[in-house]
């Protein structure tokens, strides 16, 4: 299994759709869109990021391990904050400080 | 009667029994598990002992089967004391609406009580018997646990929000009151007694001392001193939010989200008036940081519940007045 | 001793073929980037629970900060990205001067990220902003909008400490590179420090829209 | 290299290859690595054992009589983090995983030999931080550094000692990285992943808990010393902050670390009782997988330390119910160990009663684990010594003694010598009394609503405290044989053959103790794991 070299064409092609996510990121967060602010800037970033691993990091034509190693990486960062703010987002609910007499 | 030696803790409130009745259970199901491994370890151990130096083991054959009943049974196990425990500790947070409030400060290394009708004791709280109550605690500096093993409740206590934790005693004595969660030097003598009275005893003792002035009274007193009284009134709301009856409502926000008014809330919006605007109201309180005491906020939160119920009665006990805020939750 | 008479050039010991070598030091080194996604992923945890209850103040704050610096320094770091995959390529291909040319890019582009983040600190110096017990804010929401910068700094700054500590392992390996140190078979530390590298920008992918975009049209 | 001795006893290994200090402290063998770890973690036992045996002292009477309280406090916190830090982590991943899973996968070395030695250094740069706060003073914060207290009212050395704790942590995650690549690239033909010793697997689990746990640690470590030293506030309600977030960041590492020390010792106890029951383990795959399936699911369940830190009722819901999810594949483990045993050759050698005796510990560690994830009894016995007596059978019924009942077992192949079977019964038996005498009052006491990281306490905890201290004194007793016959046999010791113990496996194939390369012929794995009757024809045959 010998190493699989991407062209310079692509990583080119890839730097430039890098560069335009980034114009439109910032395009979109002068506008106002309410909650869909976050959803954008955030969907744009995971895009960016993914196609950054995928191409410039070689990930796209590695070994299956390689891509389950950077799912489970991304996949625990998740249950991180996950489970953290199931405790956050829950606080105002029914908890201990905020019971009612 | 400390004077014994017991092995197990007196059972003093209404949930004691309940944590009992769910240990021991879970405590007899450990020892049964227990005893089955031990004894067939034991068993196996002597019966398959090696008997000449060149003998091997008898490979058998896989038991899925086998694997299937030692992880179902165990699993089914657990999530029934799983939810069993989820109900003891649901009940344990969330008091009963004829609680009656008290106040809690705590600070390296002393634990501050208010009774509602203003008296105030340090290390040392009397409460009566049969009578649910409900704490409202705050911490000075680092985070404690009020922990009374009797009683079978434990609430860390947190600087800078409010923590609760309720307990009916069932039994007339005195009981240990420790901090649970370390605190610095002093920790293990941050202590004291829970001296819980018959009614009638209570009433007596509370007579025989100068209260001073009741929670609610106090908190009435500060806010007038501290003039919150010249925006926020009973009658206008064209400064600041009208108080009266908003404790459990749901307030809005300029942003448009909501929260419902709460005893974090309410101290937040003393401490820090801007981070949730009222909607409709520019950001002109100032912040009360660093001019009140805990036990203070405490009481002008005492008194904005009280203006909860229409009727401006001081008469120390907060009402009981339902739960808005579980109800809703519960829809 | 086995391993000595068949130790071929830059092949360790331990290892059977340049394959194997590889594959242990490219996968060495996601394991390594896995840790560096969970260290981000403590601050990036503090930022979500924060901006969750004081989303207001958050606003507030990501208005000081300038969205043109920002942009364009993202535009630098994916270019240097760019760069430095190209250096990855020129190894493999075994291009030596390409290498080293191409890595020298990247480390210029870094330090014109580094030198504009100076620009950005030093304005937040002059202004208070900077956290500790000379930060001072005047408009609402004080204490909201010093945990803003409070983790502002941290992540920027975890994240140029990154960098700074990726372009002196770049100086490295372009000399290795100049001596020839890297062949088609083996260019394990360029692709290694060419992964490290993409992390680092992909952690600035994410900075960039949470610390400077997020609440930006809100009305102040 | 003309060797030409052929008498086993002369025969070049990985200890006569090279003499000096230097070939010790540059060596790139993981075996030697392996050994110098072995030396750093013992030394760091002892003085966390001496800090132990000074807090039982203590406890003895209930009036807090023989040191200040604060210097107690420095006591308790010192022992915590030296044991958990500086000597439970890297226990057996470090020393027993170090030297055997190359062996084991019939690899030469790590697959990363440099960064395996600078492991060792940067523990070591670690420990060296830990103790200079220690000399000046130590630290009072107890293991768990919880704020606001350790980041803004605690007056001594917090941020060297979590320092410390930060730099071992890149120790820890440079020895899981390498573990991880080495499992899966450096096996040897043959040798599928099905075919793995379990205790590789184990090592595995506990390589991806150390791999993904610890950087969250040393973020929130990072975050206490900013705070403590720039007043950045991220913690402290007074700058703004959420003391609970810490628990979260801190737990989120701290609660997995746990099964960083379980996961190895269970691994260590497949091996032990497989080998003395000449038998393939039952339910192999079963116990493979409940490696991972603890590794993973134990990231899930932090949340049951905040039960009553003011943590949500939802979450805390959420994280009882994965908590009893996560106590399934221990279940699994421990019935799949006691069906090895029927129809087995059971021999009572000294290893085989460690692992027995772990069975039983942990079982009970484990049981008051689940009494634990309750909610309902949580409330009650939460920061009492109820915990730590939990905490205790595990990391010290269930690791100490795992990782003793490894050293026993391995100690042959290691040095190549073999130690006095008699003293080493004796102190399995003393550890196993001493502990039980220790720890099980504590479970009373803890119930009885004694709060932990007390210096003093009320007059009626005293008897059972008393108890507690006597036990201690008779497993201290129990730990120092070991320390001494050990030693001793390093040099009088009988020369081991190669298998002493005729076990299975690819570590006892090659030479006691194995040369620098580990295989004088790279092996070829044709039979499945535990296979002894293979063994057995092969070697009639």
């Amino acid at each position: 299994m010998s190493e699989y070299i991407t062209s310079v064409r692509t990583y080119l092609f890839i730097f430039l759709a890098l560069m335009v996510l980034t114009v439109i990121t910032v395009a979109v967060a002068f506008l106002h869109l309410g909650p869909l602010n976050d959803i954008a800037a955030m969907g744009i970033a995971i895009t960016k990021a993914c196609l950054v691993i995928l191409y410039f990091m070689h990930v796209r034509h590695s070994s299956r391990l390689t891509k389950v190693v950077v799912v489970a990486g991304f996949l625990w960062l998740l249950f991180l904050i996950g489970f953290t703010m199931s405790d956050y987002l829950t606080r105002g609910l029914i908890s201990m400080q905020s019971t009612i007499g | 009667m400390r004077k014994n030696v017991p092995l197990f803790p007196e059972q003093a409130s209404t949930l004691a029994g309940e944590v009992d009745a769910l240990y021991l259970t879970f405590l007899g199901i450990s020892v049964f598990f227990g005893l089955l491994v031990a004894g067939l370890v034991i068993f196996f151990a002597i019966r398959f002992r090696r008997r000449s130096p060149d003998e091997i083991g008898r490979p058998e054959k896989a038991g899925i089967l086998l694997e299937i009943i030692w992880s179902v049974i165990p699993l089914a196990i657990l999530l029934i004391m799983f939810a069993w425990g989820a109900k003891v500790y649901v009940e344990a947070f969330r008091p009963p609406g004829n609680a009656v409030e008290y106040f809690v400060t705590a600070k390296q290394w002393m634990w501050k009580f208010q009774h509602p009708q203003g008296n105030r004791e340090i290390n040392v709280l009397h409460v009566p018997l049969g009578q649910p109550i409900r704490l409202t605690m705050t911490s000075e500096d680092v985070i404690h646990s009020f922990f009374v093993p009797a009683f079978r409740v434990k609430a860390d206590v947190l600087p800078g929000r409010y923590t609760t934790v309720w307990f009916e005693a069932s039994k007339v004595g005195t009981f240990h009151l420790f901090c649970a969660e370390y605190c610095g030097a002093e920790h293990s003598v941050m202590g004291g007694d829970i001296v819980v009275m018959n009614p009638a005893d209570y009433e007596l003792w509370l007579a025989g001392r100068d209260s001073g002035p009741s929670v609610v009274a106090s908190g009435e007193e500060l806010f007038r001193v501290k003039a919150c009284n010249t925006c926020h009134r009973p009658d206008s709301a064209t400064l600041a939010p009208i108080l009266h009856g908003i404790f459990g409502e749901e307030a809005e926000f300029q942003d448009g989200s909501t929260q419902i008014v709460d005893e974090n809330y309410i101290r937040e919006s003393i401490l820090n008036p801007t981070a949730k605007l009222v909607k409709g109201y520019k950001p002109l309180m100032p912040t009360y940081k660093g001019q009140l005491t805990e036990e203070e906020v405490l009481q002008l939160i005492g008194y904005i519940k009280s203006l909860a119920s229409d009727a401006t009665e001081s008469q120390g006990t907060v009402p009981a007045s339902g739960s808005p805020a579980l109800d809703s939750d519960e829809g | 001793m086995q391993g000595e008479s068949n130790e071929a050039w830059g092949l360790a010991h331990h290892f059977d073929s340049y394959d194997q070598q590889r594959e242990a030091s490219y996968l060495g080194m996601w394991v390594f980037l896995v840790t560096e996604i969970m260290f981000f992923g403590g601050l990036f945890t503090a930022y979500i629970v924060y901006r969750s209850s004081q989303g207001a103040a958050f606003a507030l704050g990501s208005h000081e900060l300038d969205i043109t610096l920002g942009a364009i320094n993202t535009a630098v770091l994916i270019g240097s990205s760019l760069t430095m995959a190209l250096a990855v390529w020129a190894a493999q291909t075994g291009r030596r001067k390409a290498i080293v040319g191409f890595i020298l890019a990247t480390i210029l582009l870094g330090g014109v990220f580094l030198g504009i983040k100076v620009v950005e600190y030093s304005a937040k110096f002059e202004h208070h902003l900077v956290p500790g017990p000379n930060f001072h804010w005047n408009g609402p929401e004080a204490s909201g909008v010093e945990m803003f910068f409070n983790l502002y700094f941290l992540m920027t700054g975890l994240h140029a400490a990154h960098m700074v500590i990726g372009i002196g392992i770049l100086l490295v390996v372009a000399v290795l590179a100049w001596r020839g140190a890297f062949t088609p078979e083996n260019h394990n530390l360029v692709e290694g420090v060419g992964l490290y590298w993409h992390f680092v920008d992909i952690v600035w992918i994410f900075l960039f829209p949470l610390l400077y975009l997020l609440g930006r049209n809100i009305q102040v | 290299m003309s060797d030409t001795v052929t008498t086993p006893a002369r025969r070049r290994n990985y200890l006569n290859a090279d003499y000096g200090i230097k070939s010790w402290l540059l060596t790139q063998d993981h075996k030697r690595i392996a050994i110098l770890y072995l030396v750093s973690i013992t030394f760091f036992f002892v003085l966390g054992g001496v800090m132990a045996a000074l807090i039982r002292v203590e406890l003895a009477t209930p009036l807090g009589d023989m040191v200040e309280p604060d210097t107690y406090n420095r006591l308790f916190t010192a022992h915590g983090v030296l044991m958990v830090f500086l000597f439970l982590i890297p226990s057996i991943p470090a020393v027993l995983g170090n030297f055997l899973i190359p062996l084991m996968i019939g690899a030469k070395d790590l697959a990363f030999p440099k960064l395996n030695l600078g492991s060792w250094y940067v523990y070591n740069l670690g420990a060296v931080l830990m103790v200079v706060a220690l000399l000046r003073g130590g630290t009072d914060t107890g293991w768990t550094f919880y704020t606001p207290y350790s980041s803004t009212f605690a007056d001594s050395e917090v941020i060297l000692t979590a320092l410390g704790a930060f730099v071992v942590g890149f120790s820890s995650i440079m020895t899981g990285l390498n573990f991880i690549v080495t499992i899966h690239r450096m096996r040897a033909p043959g040798l599928t992943w099905f075919r793995l010793p379990l205790f590789v697997w184990a090592h595995y689990g506990t390589s991806l808990i150390q791999i993904l746990g610890t950087p969250v640690v040393a973020i929130a470590i990072l975050l206490v010393a900013a705070e403590r030293l720039l007043h950045i506030g991220i913690f402290d309600p007074a700058l703004g902050g959420d003391p609970v977030l810490f628990q979260h960041l801190f737990w989120f590492y701290s609660h997995p670390a746990v099964y960083i020390m379980i996961l190895p010792s269970m691994g260590v106890i497949s091996e032990l009782i497989t080998a003395f029951s000449r038998k393939r383990i039952f339910g192999y795959k079963f116990v493979a997988f409940s490696s991972l399936a603890i590794a993973v699911l134990g990231f899930l369940v932090w949340g049951h330390h905040l039960f009553v830190s003011s943590q949500s009722i939802y979450a805390g819901l959420i994280f009882s119910v994965l908590s009893m999810l996560v106590a399934v594949p221990s279940a699994v483990k421990t019935f799949n160990w006691t069906a090895t045993l029927y129809q087995g050759s059971i021999s009572w050698q000294t290893p085989m009663i460690y692992a027995l005796g772990f069975i039983g510990l942990f079982v009970i560690g484990g049981l008051t684990g689940t009494m634990l994830a309750t909610l309902g009894i949580d409330m009650h016995v939460h920061d009492t010594y109820f915990v730590v007596a939990h905490f205790h059978y595990i990391m010290v019924g269930g690791a100490i003694m795992a990782y003793l009942g490894g050293l026993h077992f391995w100690w042959p192949k290691i040095t190549g010598r073999m130690y006095s079977v008699f003293w080493s019964r004796i102190s399995a038996g003393l550890i196993f009394f001493g502990f039980n005498l220790t720890f099980f009052p504590q479970f009373l006491l803890g119930y009885m609503g004694m709060p932990r990281r007390y210096h003093a306490y009320p007059e009626e905890f005293q008897i059972l405290n008393v108890l507690s201290s006597a036990g201690a004194t008779i497993l201290g007793v129990g730990y120092l044989l070991p320390l001494i016959y050990f030693t001793w046999s390093m040099r009088y010791g009988e020369r081991a053959s190669d298998n002493p113990w005729g076990a299975y496996g690819l570590e006892w194939e090659t030479s006691s103790p194995p040369p620098t390369f580990n295989f004088d012929e790279p092996p070829v794995v044709t039979t499945e794991a535990y296979d002894y009757l293979a063994m057995r024809d092969k070697r009639v045959a």
